[in-house]
C-alpha cells in the first residue's frame, strides 16, 4: 500500500516537475523527488543508497540547480509543435512498456553472487558488505570511479579558461550575525558526522562515499557564508588533497604486484586498515572533487555578471 | 508482486517519464532534469530487479548504484558548467537547431 | 502497534500533501522553499517512524543526514541573494 | 500479570504521543497553507513542526530499551529544532529585508 503511494508520488512529482512553466516551482519539485526516493531506497532496504541520496540531493545537486537557476534568464514551457509532443509521449509510453514487460519477464538468476559474498566476507576485512563490494571484491570499479570524478573536475577546470584571483574569489560575505554564530557550532557537526558515516562503513550502512558527500556539503556551506575554502588554503594543497585518494588507491592497489600478486590484492593480515586508510584518502578526495566543481560553478557567474 | 518488484516498476516508469521530458524540452536545464530523472529510473531498476530475483537484499547493485549515485552528480554539475558556459556564449539557453 | 504507526505515516502523509499545495502556489521561491523545509522535517518524522517499523536502524542515520542539510537550500537561497545584489 | 498494566500504559501513551504528533504536523501545514505572507508562515514552519517531531520522537523514545537509540533520536529532534530556527530566520531575513523582491508578475505562473 504505503509502497504504490510512493511510486504514485515519484510519478506524479516526476511528471510536474518536467511540465511547470514555473522554473522555480520545477526545482523545488525535484528536491523533494530526492526527498522522496531517498523513503524509496529506506523501503527497498538500501539504507547505503539513502544515505547518499539524502546527502547528494539536498547537499549539493539542490544547491547547484538553485544557484545555477537564478542566473539563467527564465522562460515559460516553449510551444511545441504537435509531432514533437506526440514523439515524446509515444516513446517515453513504448520505453515504460518495454521495460515494464522485461521485468515482468525476468527469468530467474542464475548466478548467486550474494551468497559467494557472503562466504567470502569474513576475508574481506569488514564485516558490512556493501564496503566489501566496494573496496574490496569490486575495488576496479571503485578506483575508476574516482577517477571519473578527476575527469570531470579537469574538464570542468578546461572549461573556465581565465583564473582569478585570491580576492575576488573570498566573495563577499553574508552580514547575518545568527548564520555566523551557527556555523560555529554547525561546520564540527558536520564533519563529526562525516566521521561517524566513515567509521560506521566497516560494519553498518554509510562509507567513503556518504562521508565524501557530507564532508562537500559542509565545504559547500563554507563558501556560501563567505569563507571560502581555495582563499584559506593554498591552491597546491588543494590539488593535492583533490589528487590524494587516487593516487593512495593506486598505489596500494598496485603495491600488491610487487608481492607477486594480481592487482588490487590486498595481503589479508592488514586488509582491514588499508580499506580505512584509502576510505580515508577517498573521503577527502571525494569532498573536495565535488567542492571545487560546485564552485567552478560558482565562479562562472562571477564571470557572467 | 513484491515490494521490490513494484518499485523495478516504478524505476520503469521514471525511465519513460524522464525519456519522455527529454524529447520534449527545448531548455537545457529542463533536459537535464530529464536526465536526471531516467538515471534515477534506471537505479530503481538494477537494484529491484535484482533484489525481487532473489527476494532479499543483495549487496553487489547496491554498491555499483552507489558508485552511480556520486558519478551522477558530478556529471549533472559538469553539464551545468557546459550549460552556463552556452550561455554565457550564445545568449539563450537551448541549443540552436540548424536543420529545421 | 502496528496500527499507530499507519495512522501516524497517513497523518504525515497529508502533511506532506498540504506542504505540496503551498509549493505549488509560491508565489514567492521563499515560500516554496519554505514547503521544501516542511517537508524535510516531514521526511525525518516518516524515516525514524519507518527506522522502527522496518527494523532498519539506518534509517536513523538518514534521518541525522537530512536534519543536517535541511537548512542548505536555505543559506543557499540568501546568500545567492546577497551576492548577485553585492556585484 | 502485574507487569500487564504498565504495558498497556506505556503503549497507549505512546500511541497517544505519536498520533498528536502526526496531528501536530497536519496543523503546521494547515498553517502553512493559510497563513497570508512569507513572514507569519514562518511561524507555522517552526513551531507546529518540531513540536511534532517532539512528540513523535518522546513516543519512539518510549518505545525502545536502548539508551543509545533513545540518545540519538533526541540529538535528531535537537538538530532539527536547530536547522529550523535557521532557516525559519534566513527565510525571513531574505523575505524581510528583500522586498523589493516581490513583484510576482516578474514570474511566470500560471495560476
Amino acid at each position: 500500500m504505503i509502497d504504490l503511494l510512493l511510486v504514485c508520488g515519484l510519478w506524479s512529482l516526476a511528471l510536474t516537475t518536467l511540465l511547470t512553466p514555473n522554473a522555480f516551482r520545477a526545482l523545488v519539485f525535484f528536491i523533494l523527488l530526492g526527498l522522496l526516493l531517498t523513503l524509496v531506497w529506506i523501503r527497498l532496504d538500501a539504507p547505503d543508497i539513502a544515505l547518499a541520496e539524502a546527502a547528494l540531493g539536498t547537499g549539493i545537486t539542490g544547491v547547484l540547480l538553485l544557484d545555477t537557476l537564478k542566473q539563467q534568464p527564465q522562460h515559460a514551457l516553449l510551444c511545441v509543435h504537435r509531432t514533437r509532443i506526440f514523439w515524446a509521449v509515444f516513446s517515453g509510453l513504448s520505453l515504460t512498456l518495454a521495460l515494464s514487460w522485461a521485468l515482468l519477464q525476468a527469468p530467474a538468476m542464475p548466478i548467486a553472487l550474494d551468497q559467494t559474498l557472503t562466504a567470502q566476507l569474513d576475508a574481506s576485512g569488514v564485516s558490512h558488505p556493501i564496503t566489501a563490494v566496494l573496496l574490496n571484491f569490486r575495488a576496479y570499479d571503485t578506483l575508476l570511479e574516482i577517477g571519473v570524478l578527476l575527469l570531470a573536475l579537469f574538464a570542468g577546470q578546461g572549461l573556465h579558461e581565465r583564473q582569478h584571483p585570491l580576492e575576488q574569489l573570498s566573495g563577499a560575505q553574508l552580514h547575518n550575525p545568527f548564520l555566523r554564530a551557527s556555523l560555529a557550532l554547525w561546520l564540527p557537526g558536520m564533519l563529526l558526522l562525516a566521521t561517524y558515516l566513515l567509521w560506521a562503513g566497516a560494519h553498518q550502512p554509510g562509507g567513503a562515499f556518504q562521508a565524501g558527500a557530507v564532508l562537500a556539503a559542509a565545504f559547500i556551506l563554507m563558501h556560501l557564508c563567505g569563507l571560502a575554502l581555495d582563499a584559506q588554503v593554498s591552491q597546491h594543497l588543494l590539488r593535492i588533497g583533490v589528487l590524494v585518494g587516487f593516487v593512495l588507491f593506486l598505489v596500494v592497489a598496485s603495491s600488491s604486484m610487487l608481492a607477486g600478486q594480481t592487482l588490487l590484492t590486498y595481503p589479508s593480515a592488514w586488509a582491514g586498515e588499508l580499506i580505512l586508510l584509502i576510505e580515508l584518502a577517498l573521503t577527502f578526495s571525494i569532498g573536495l572533487i565535488l567542492f571545487s566543481l560546485f564552485t567552478l560553478n560558482h565562479q562562472m557567474r562571477k564571470e557572467s555578471a | 508482486m513484491n515490494t521490490y518488484l513494484i518499485f523495478a516498476l516504478g524505476g520503469a516508469g521514471l525511465c519513460g517519464i524522464g525519456l519522455f521530458g527529454f524529447i520534449l524540452h527545448d531548455d537545457l536545464l529542463r533536459r537535464l532534469i530529464a536526465f536526471n530523472l531516467l538515471g534515477s529510473g534506471t537505479f530503481l531498476i538494477l537494484v529491484g530487479l535484482a533484489q525481487s530475483g532473489r527476494g532479499g537484499v543483495d549487496a553487489v547493485p547496491q554498491a555499483l548504484v552507489l558508485t552511480g549515485i556520486v558519478v551522477a552528480v558530478a556529471a549533472t554539475a559538469l553539464t551545468l558548467m557546459l550549460i552556463r558556459r552556452w550561455t554565457q556564449l550564445s545568449q539563450q539557453s537551448h541549443l540552436t537547431e540548424e536543420d529545421e | 502497534m502496528i496500527w499507530v504507526y499507519s495512522v501516524t505515516l497517513v497523518l504525515l502523509l497529508g502533511s506532506l500533501l498540504l506542504g505540496l499545495i503551498r509549493i505549488w502556489r509560491g508565489p514567492r521561491l521563499a515560500d516554496r522553499l519554505l514547503g521544501a523545509q516542511l517537508l524535510g522535517t516531514t521526511g525525518v518524522a516518516v524515516l525514524l517512524i519507518l527506522a522502527e517499523w522496518q527494523l532498519q536502524p539506518a534509517a536513523r542515520d538518514t534521518a541525522l543526514v537530512l536534519a543536517m542539510l535541511a537548512m542548505m537550500l536555505a543559506v543557499a537561497l540568501v546568500a545567492g541573494r546577497h551576492k548577485s545584489r553585492s556585484s | 500479570m502485574e507487569s500487564f498494566l504498565p504495558t498497556l500504559l506505556l503503549t497507549s501513551l505512546q500511541g497517544l504521543l505519536l498520533i498528536s504528533g502526526g496531528v501536530l504536523f497536519v496543523v503546521g501545514s494547515i498553517g502553512l497553507l493559510r497563513f497570508p505572507d512569507t513572514c507569519s508562515r514562518v511561524h507555522a514552519l517552526t513551531k507546529a513542526d518540531n513540536l511534532g517531531l517532539g512528540l513523535i520522537v518522546l513516543g519512539l523514545i518510549l518505545g525502545t530499551n536502548s539508551l543509545g537509540v533513545a540518545l540519538k533520536l533526541l540529538l535528531i529532534w535537537l538538530l532539527v529544532m536547530f536547522a529550523s530556527t535557521l532557516s525559519g530566520h534566513l527565510v525571513a531575513w531574505y523575505a524581510c529585508y528583500h522586498p523589493a523582491e516581490k513583484p510576482l508578475p516578474q514570474e511566470p505562473s500560471d495560476d
